[in-house]
């Protein structure tokens, strides 16, 4: 069978803000047959999405196609002219972005944007095309699919939003559609509804697809052939059950192992209980000030209470809109409670950073999530991770650097680390300056939030091996906040779930997935994705269920 | 969407520029010893004198040295509103990052004030103080100063807002940092390069307004004048294409044509706006 | 009163062409485009004066105009009492009339007043012109001059010339056609005083300039202060003669290069008070011409007298030495201007005193004066502004010639804006304006007299005050000659006022304007040319 | 929706009153503090201690300057600008003539600069790097650094002095046709559009390519729309909010900023006015005329966030 799209030796060369060029897509070749699913997956600069999107004859400002073909259907598209190109958009070749809620025009209705392919091509009249996409709404399971086209982008869900996207890319019947990590932004239950909509429409379509993803158990339950991608190269490549099953590139065994369960408890619960470090009791928070009631006006804590005992690590789950963030800040005193106490070590703190001693806040520090934003962009490392040193203990020259380059050590970083800017830095090491900069403290606890969940799997993976070894050599404790539960299975004692506000259920860890018994907890635990190629087909929700706490 | 082949063309032209800036910078400084002849002389009883061998660039409307004139002016020109873009960016731009940083009602106060501020017509504004105080050093460059730094203010405090969310910012918070290390260290180093961008422009607008006030009559002490005053001066010279009215005009419009190549050459790092 | 002096014109007009010439006019141009402007060449090389005679046959009435003046603002008003820029006089001269007016020679010619007679200088029998009207229709009589004169004695009034009303002590109706104005003291010069702008004759009991009324040759028909004024000819006027035009606009264009070009672009017929500097353009222009008048307005630099560095008299005395007058003149007044010898009277009044030479610029003898007094080294503050016009760039020579020798001079410029209230008067040193005033006793009267109100170098001389009301009340006229020109010889040796130049004002105007000629008032016919103008046809 | 809107036109109305308020003190304090004051001028070289005080008395300036304030703001309350210490005239009567004069200048300026200034600075981004947009950006930077008063000097001698063309005065008055109004706004209106789209020109230029990096144009690019299309369809409707702010920031110089201009041409504007009224000291006047500027250039951003808020559906709620 001759090949649908099919890559030949692609060079791409961009040039960085630096002004130097560099090669980002290194010789790949690939074939994607008619009707069949290609997964590209790699982590975060592998080229991956680069490469899908040659297939459109698009490249993003600052990269150019140095040299190969991308032929699309026998036709090379890098040839074209640009009318040419835009002529196979849309029609012969689709795109579903990334992020649906960035990819619609917010000052348009969903309709006119659903549609627009077929009225840039005059594929048909404006009434047919409305008709074919209140069917496509129908076929991926959206709500009211008669009206939902007269919303505008912000009045609809994230989730709806994405499905959206695949409705706009389908309305041309196009050939080939590329979906460039399409539920990466989405919750995971959400996103187990958003790819049971993909697979069935691209089944019944028949139509060829080429699948972006950096999560390898996403990709076994959608695609028919993985490509494993590193640096702009293809690694390996294969069949979804081969690459999964019996990965032979050791890149690909690399990530695979990454999926592991790990062991969680660092240690054994004692029978003698000692006192709590943490201890928080009834906290209600939120923002928009007092209202009359002593509640906040846009409340985002609801009576929230945990006890966390030193040397042991406490996990929070919960979806976005959980106000599990919400309960870290309130801990660092970054949001003062409306109610409730915050007691470290049996002594309840004052309830914003103004009131609390210097010590109380070197005892408490808190790591982000995004290295990227958590980190000042124009100071070199050893002065990021210096300043709490100098802020908590007063360290001055030599001692100061020579405190640095142990906190280097310990988070496993070169010490000539300390002279870089934190963008010359890949995600992994950021993540490691920014733990290096809250044990600098030298603090008892730790307030993690989500801080493996922008790190591609391996990396993640060896972060979490870091924060464990840590602990066991510091004897701190973590409050581990994340929406991945397997992260949180790897590092934690026990578990809170939280779902828009409150605390739906408290459990080990360790009996996370058999022992939960909160109708949310099951549905959270059950929607996290296997890396198992029939793990959609084979999963049962109860439909009720899903109503109820997925917001859809 | 960004022609790589354009890359060299474009520094080329920011060169250029740069070199303009650099040549007023240097005449700004070395004036008074380059000056062919005393600036305030009359050396030539004609007056609106064309370019000759001992008055290159001709003479003024009381047959004054022209090129002398111009040098002189780059002082005041360049020096006036240099004091008055530094003074008025530093001030907009700490009062907008403490503004930032700090929120709430403060936040709330000042950013009413400035508003109020800058509802009143700048040049009528310039106009009314020097009218009523008269037209010194000081006058000129705090009257220029307190017109640019409500929008200096504006500018900075809006980048500051966006720092300010950022998690390194929490993080410092939450360690307990004081407003000025917030500002010092973590605020400030991620905005000056837009900060930098918008004093460039800030500089032309006041090197204009400086001309505008001028031309109505107030600016620096004569003999000497800044290059508006000279436009203004020698300005019945136009109709005839008097050197003297001509090249004060080139002298303003390379200044501030450069220093406008200038920034929107510069790397999109640090441009990031591209206009007030 | 009434008899025609023209005895000093010869040397005005030889003086006229002497400028012209210096300023590098060719004899032929000169000419040329004093007949175009309206300006008759007669044998001899007689200029103005003479010609309003011989160009009054030719008036043709109709048309109307657009005229700018170049100073104007809110303020504006129609109140003679108040008027103070160039605007209000000319609305006031068309809207009113007075009971004297000046003459080109600056004799004081009869208009409302038929004669105005005295035998002791003091108690003046004024007797009124009959069958005037004003624009209401209302006969004008003794009771309206009664109370135009007598309201610029109220402070509340406001009025300009109340210090020069103030020595009118009473002033009665006697009759409908007779008034009797009684003085303090003699002078002489009362016909003259009569025939400032401010004794402009309003109706009994007005009060409301907003609608003024008056017996002049023009009706106002719209007024906006500080924007424009719309007159329309009265067609009752009571002179036999005039006006010509059925209406003109006036209105100021602040900016001179705009009004020149205004002027050139033919939007306006007649601009006033063009810069010397314009002179150039407008020559290359043809349709344009230009009136040049010196009447008498100087800049002066004052160094008051009890005042360091003033209060030392070779201080003065270096001052005037270093005052290089023909730079000034040529440089700064590009020719329109004629050299002074620092005292205020000047070339055009029958009382001038010619042999009272100009001090020749002499750096060397300034700098031994300046030794002596001990200054040199110091850097002496020197307070100029636009306010007093040319003041800056006469200051730029003052101070550069300063520099050769080693006088340092501070020039400070400042605003226009309250210069007046502020620095002028005030100031150790600084520059002050002086319009052109009809007498010699007022001038010095005004400025030089121990409690004069403007003496603004606080020069205070017992005999010169004995001297000045001597000549006040004498109706000797030869006998005054002599006195002023004693006094002038004063204060140009013992007062701390440098006068450089007389300033001549130059009035730029279309060809097709004519009538319009110089006048020791001011410029633009001294406010009055509406009346006089007329349109070729 | 529209009760939203006038929601936010009456909080806003709040914050101008309030803006007013600060305005007009400031102006007064300022108007107290400068040396001279209105008797001293209407006097002028005549002002001898008596006189000053004589007509000082006779127009109540004797009273503190508070009690002239609140008198003041109390006449504003009732719509009472107050009398013009100079020519008692009333204000509001001063004020009517050249308050039209400026909004007909303006707005003659506005109709030809904004659709002139949106059309060119719209082409320049969506031929973002070509010759054209080259030209555009060459010369609104030029325009931008030059002062006004030579773009405008030079207009007055080319088209004016030696074309004869047009005239060099703007006068309000007597205008009878419409090509007669064009012909006597002429040239102001020329400077002025020159000064003022150049701003225009490049924010729209600017805001409209910001809006074209965002991720739905790249969306729309890979739905194979045309660059045309992705300019006017996409990228415009979103960057409204910002050229509203852009060109309600330039139509405000309109107001205040054309002094230059008007006094070149000699047009009878608000600025000049109250120019006149800082050098008499003219305090009802200068109060009046900074309201007046405050309040124009509050309504034209009050009516950018309009146009902001109807242009995009997640603010219209």
């Amino acid at each position: 069978m001759t090949p649908l799209a099919s890559i030949r030796d692609l060079r791409i060369g961009a040039v960085t803000d630096a002004g130097r060029e560099v090669e980002i897509i290194r010789g790949v070749s690939l074939d994607v047959a008619p009707g069949e699913v290609v997964a590209l997956i790699g982590e975060s600069g592998s080229g991956k999405t680069t490469i899908a999107l040659s297939l459109m004859g698009y490249t993003r400002p600052g990269c150019r196609i140095e040299s190969g073909a991308v032929l699309l259907d026998g036709t090379d598209v890098v040839g074209l002219s640009p009318r040419a190109r835009a002529a196979i958009r849309g029609r012969t070749v689709a795109y579903v972005p990334q992020s649906a809620a960035a990819a619609f025009n917010p000052s348009k209705r969903l309709m006119d944007q659903v549609i627009e392919v077929a009225r840039i091509h005059r594929l048909m009249p404006p009434e047919a095309a409305r008709r074919k996409a209140v069917d496509l709404f129908r076929a991926l399971a959206l709500p009211d699919p008669d009206t939902i086209g007269d919303r505008y982008p912000h009045q609809v869900s994230g989730g709806q939003l994405q499905r959206l996207s695949a409705a706009m890319a389908l309305i041309g019947d196009p050939r080939l559609i590329i979906f460039d990590e399409p539920t990466t932004a989405l919750d995971v239950t959400t996103q187990i509804e958003v790819l049971r909509a993909f697979k069935s429409v691209i089944r019944g379509g028949a139509m060829a697809g080429v699948y972006v993803s950096h999560d390898l158990a996403v990709v076994a339950q959608i695609a028919d052939r993985i490509v494993v991608l590193k640096d702009g190269e293809v690694q390996e490549e294969g069949t979804s059950d081969q690459i999964i099953n019996a990965p032979a590139h050791p890149y690909t065994r690399e990530l695979i192992a990454a999926f592991e369960p790990r062991s969680g408890a660092v240690t054994p619960g004692s029978d003698v209980e000692p006192a709590p470090v943490l201890e928080v009791r009834d906290l209600t928070a939120g923002y928009g000030g007092i209202g009359a009631d002593g509640l906040p006006r846009v409340p985002v804590l609801r009576d929230v209470a945990l006890r966390l005992l030193p040397g042991r690590n406490l996990g929070v789950i919960g979806e976005s809109g959980s106000g599990k963030s919400t309960l870290a800040r309130c801990i660092a005193g970054l949001l003062p409670p409306a109610r409730g106490t915050i007691s470290l070590a049996g002594r309840t703190l004052a309830p914003g950073t103004h009131g609390r001693s210097k010590d109380d806040l070197r005892r408490v520090q808190i790591v982000f999530q995004l290295a990227d934003t958590a980190l000042n962009p124009n100071r070199p490392v050893g002065r990021i991770v210096g300043r709490p040193v100098t802020f908590y203990h007063g360290l001055h020259g030599a001692e100061l650097e020579a405190r640095v380059d142990a906190l280097l050590d310990m988070v496993r970083l070169p010490r000539a680390m300390k002279y870089r800017l934190p963008g010359e830095l890949s995600g992994g090491q950021k993540q490691r300056v920014n733990l290096a900069r809250a044990l600098a403290a030298e603090p008892e606890l730790i307030l993690c939030d989500e801080v493996t969940s922008a790190l591609d799997t391996v990396v993640a993976a060896a972060v979490l091996d870091l924060l464990r070894e840590l602990q066991r050599e510091l004897g701190l404790s973590y409050l581990f906040i994340s929406h991945d539960l397997s992260t949180v299975e790897a590092i934690c004692d026990d578990v809170m779930v939280m779902y828009q506000g409150e605390t739906v259920e408290r459990m080990a860890a360790a009996r996370m997935r058999v022992g939960a018994e909160h109708p949310y907890s099951r549905l959270l635990i059950s929607s996290v994705p296997r890396l198992d190629t029939g793990w959609l087909d084979g999963l049962e929700q109860d439909a009720e269920l899903v109503a109820q706490f997925a917001r859809r | 969407m960004v022609r790589i082949g354009l890359g060299m063309r474009i520094s080329a032209l920011g060169l250029a520029s740069a070199v303009v800036i650099a040549f007023w910078g240097l005449v700004a400084i070395l004036a008074p010893l380059i000056v062919p002849y005393d600036p305030g002389k009359i050396v030539d009883y004609d007056y609106f004198g064309p370019m000759t061998e001992d008055f290159l660039l001709g003479t003024d409307y009381l047959g004054r040295d022209m090129l002398s004139r111009i040098l002189m002016g780059a002082r005041y020109t360049v020096g006036i509103s240099l004091a008055a873009v530094s003074l008025a960016c530093f001030l907009g731009v700490t009062l907008g990052m403490v503004a930032a940083v700090i929120g709430g009602l403060l936040d709330q106060v000042l950013s009413r004030v400035i508003d109020a501020f800058n509802s009143i017509p700048s040049k009528l504004f310039g106009l009314v103080v020097v009218a009523a105080v008269g037209s010194s050093l000081p006058v000129l460059v705090l009257t220029l100063t307190a017109i640019y730094t409500p929008g200096s203010y504006r500018f900075a405090r809006a980048l500051a807002v966006n720092i300010n969310a950022m998690d390194f910012v929490t993080v410092a918070r939450a360690r307990g940092e004081g407003l000025i290390y917030l500002i010092r260290e973590e605020i400030l180093p991620n905005i000056v390069g837009p900060v930098l961008a918008d004093f460039g422009l800030r500089f032309v607008f006041i090197v204009l307004l400086l001309s505008g006030l001028s031309f109505l009559g107030l600016g620096v002490q004569p003999p000497y004048a800044d290059w508006g005053a000279l436009v203004q001066e020698n300005i019945g010279g136009l109709p005839f294409g008097a050197p003297a009215v001509i090249f004060p005009s080139v002298a303003i419009a390379s200044l501030t044509i450069a220093v406008n190549m200038l920034i929107d050459n510069l790397p999109r790092r640090i441009r990031d706006r591209s206009a007030p | 009163m009434s008899d025609r002096d023209d005895t000093n014109w010869t040397v005005r007009h030889d003086r006229m062409v002497e400028d012209a010439i210096r300023r590098g006019i060719s004899r032929r141009d000169f000419v040329r485009t004093l007949t175009a402007g309206g300006v008759g060449l007669a044998a001899g090389g007689l200029l103005l004066g003479h010609a309003e005679s011989v160009l009054a046959a030719t008036p043709v009435r109709g048309g109307t105009i657009k005229a700018a003046g170049w100073s104007s603002s809110t303020a504006d008003t129609l109140d003679p009492a108040k008027a103070s820029l160039s605007t209000d006089y000319v609305r006031c001269c068309s809207i009113y009339n007075r009971l004297t007016f000046l003459d080109a020679s600056g004799t004081a010619q009869m208009e409302l007043a038929e004669s105005i007679d005295s035998s002791d200088a003091r108690v003046w029998t004024v007797k009124l012109r009959s069958g005037v009207t004003f624009h209401s229709g209302k006969s004008f009589t003794s009771a309206d001059v009664v109370y135009s004169l007598k309201r610029h004695l109220d402070p509340a009034t406001g009025s300009k010339v109340n210090a020069i009303a103030s020595q009118m002590e009473s002033i009665d109706a006697v009759d409908p056609q007779t008034v009797r104005i009684t003085l303090k003291a003699p002078n002489a010069d009362l016909p003259v005083i009569l025939s400032l702008h401010h004794f402009m004759m309003i109706a009994d009991g007005a009060t409301d300039f907003a609608k003024p009324d008056g017996t002049g040759a023009f009706r106002v028909e719209m007024f906006e202060p500080g924007v424009r004024s719309v007159l329309v000819r009265n067609e009752n006027y009571w002179k036999a003669a005039g006006p010509y035009l059925d209406s003109y606009e006036f209105f100021a264009i602040r900016d001179e290069p705009a009004r020149v070009n205004a002027l050139l672009s033919g939007d306006i017929q007649l601009a006033g008070a063009v810069s010397p500097r314009s002179l150039r353009l407008l020559e290359s222009q043809s349709g344009v011409t230009v009136v040049t008048n010196t009447a008498g307005n100087y800049t002066n630099l004052n160094m008051r007298l009890d005042m360091a560095p003033g209060n030392n008299a070779d201080f003065v005395e270096g001052v005037k030495t270093l005052l290089n007058r023909e730079l000034i003149q040529k440089s700064v007044m590009r020719g329109l201007a004629e050299i002074a010898n620092d005292q205020p009277v000047s070339p055009a009044s029958r009382y001038y005193n010619a042999e009272l030479k100009p001090r020749a610029f002499d750096p060397e003898k300034a700098k031994h004066h300046f030794q002596k007094a001990g200054v040199l080294g110091q850097s002496i503050p020197m307070i100029c502004s636009d306010a007093a016009s040319s003041s800056v760039d006469m200051a730029t020579v003052i101070q550069q010639a300063g520099a050769e020798i080693g006088m340092s001079f501070d020039v400070q410029r400042v605003p226009s804006d309250g210069y007046w209230s502020n620095y002028w008067l005030k100031a150790p040193v600084h520059f002050g304006n002086i319009n052109p005033r009809p007498t010699p006793d007022i001038l010095f009267s005004l400025l030089y007299a121990r409690d004069a109100k403007w003496n603004e170098s606080q020069f205070k001389s017992e005999k010169f005050d004995a001297m000045l009301l001597e000549a006040r009340g004498l109706l000797d006229d030869a006998k005054r000659k002599e006195i002023y020109g004693e006094m002038q010889a004063m204060v140009s040796n013992e007062a701390g006022t440098a006068i450089p130049v007389w300033i001549s004002g130059v009035d730029a105007m279309s060809t097709k304007l004519k009538g319009l000629t110089a006048n020791p008032l001011g410029g633009l016919m001294g406010y009055a040319f509406a009346e006089y103008v007329w349109l070729e046809s | 929706m529209n009760l939203l809107i006038a929601r936010m036109i009456l909080q806003r109305m709040g914050i101008v009153l309030l803006t007013l308020l600060i305005v007009s003190f400031a102006v007064f304090a300022v108007t107290e503090l400068l040396p001279g004051d209105v008797v001293e001028i209407l006097l002028g070289q005549s002002a001898t201690p008596e006189a000053v005080a004589g007509l000082r008395a006779a127009m109540h300036l004797d009273e503190p300057a508070v009690i002239r304030f609140v008198k003041w703001l109390g006449g504003l309350a009732t719509g009472d600008l107050g009398i013009s210490y100079v020519n008692k005239l009333g204000v509001a009567e001063l004020i009517e003539g050249r308050l039209f004069n400026t909004l007909k200048l303006g707005g003659v300026t506005a109709l030809f600069a904004v659709p002139l200034a949106l059309g060119l600075g719209i082409m320049a981004a969506m031929f973002q790097g070509s010759v054209f947009d080259r030209v555009v950006s060459a010369a609104t930077v030029t325009v931008i650094s030059v002062p006004e008063f030579m773009v405008a000097t030079a207009a007055v001698l080319i088209f004016a002095v030696y074309l004869k063309w047009l005239p060099a005065l703007s006068l309000a008055g007597d205008v009878g046709s419409i090509g007669e109004l064009l012909r006597n706004f002429a040239m102001p209106v020329i400077t002025l559009t020159f000064v003022i789209s150049a701003q225009m020109i490049r924010m729209t230029r600017a805001s409209v390519i910001d809006t074209l990096n965002t991720p739905y144009c790249e969306m729309a690019l890979l739905k194979g729309a045309s660059r045309v299309r992705l300019v006017l369809v996409h990228a415009l409707p979103n960057a409204l909010g910002a050229i509203a702010n852009a060109v309600a920031l330039s139509l405000s110089y309109l107001l205040g900023g054309v002094i230059i201009v008007e006094t070149i041409f000699n047009y009878p504007g608000v600025a000049k006015l109250m120019v006149d009224a800082v050098a008499t000291r003219d305090l009802p006047l200068i109060q009046s005329c900074a309201m007046i500027f405050c309040f124009g250039f509050l309504m034209l951003i009050m009516i950018a966030d309009i146009v902001a808020i109807l242009a995009n559906p997640r603010l219209r709620g």
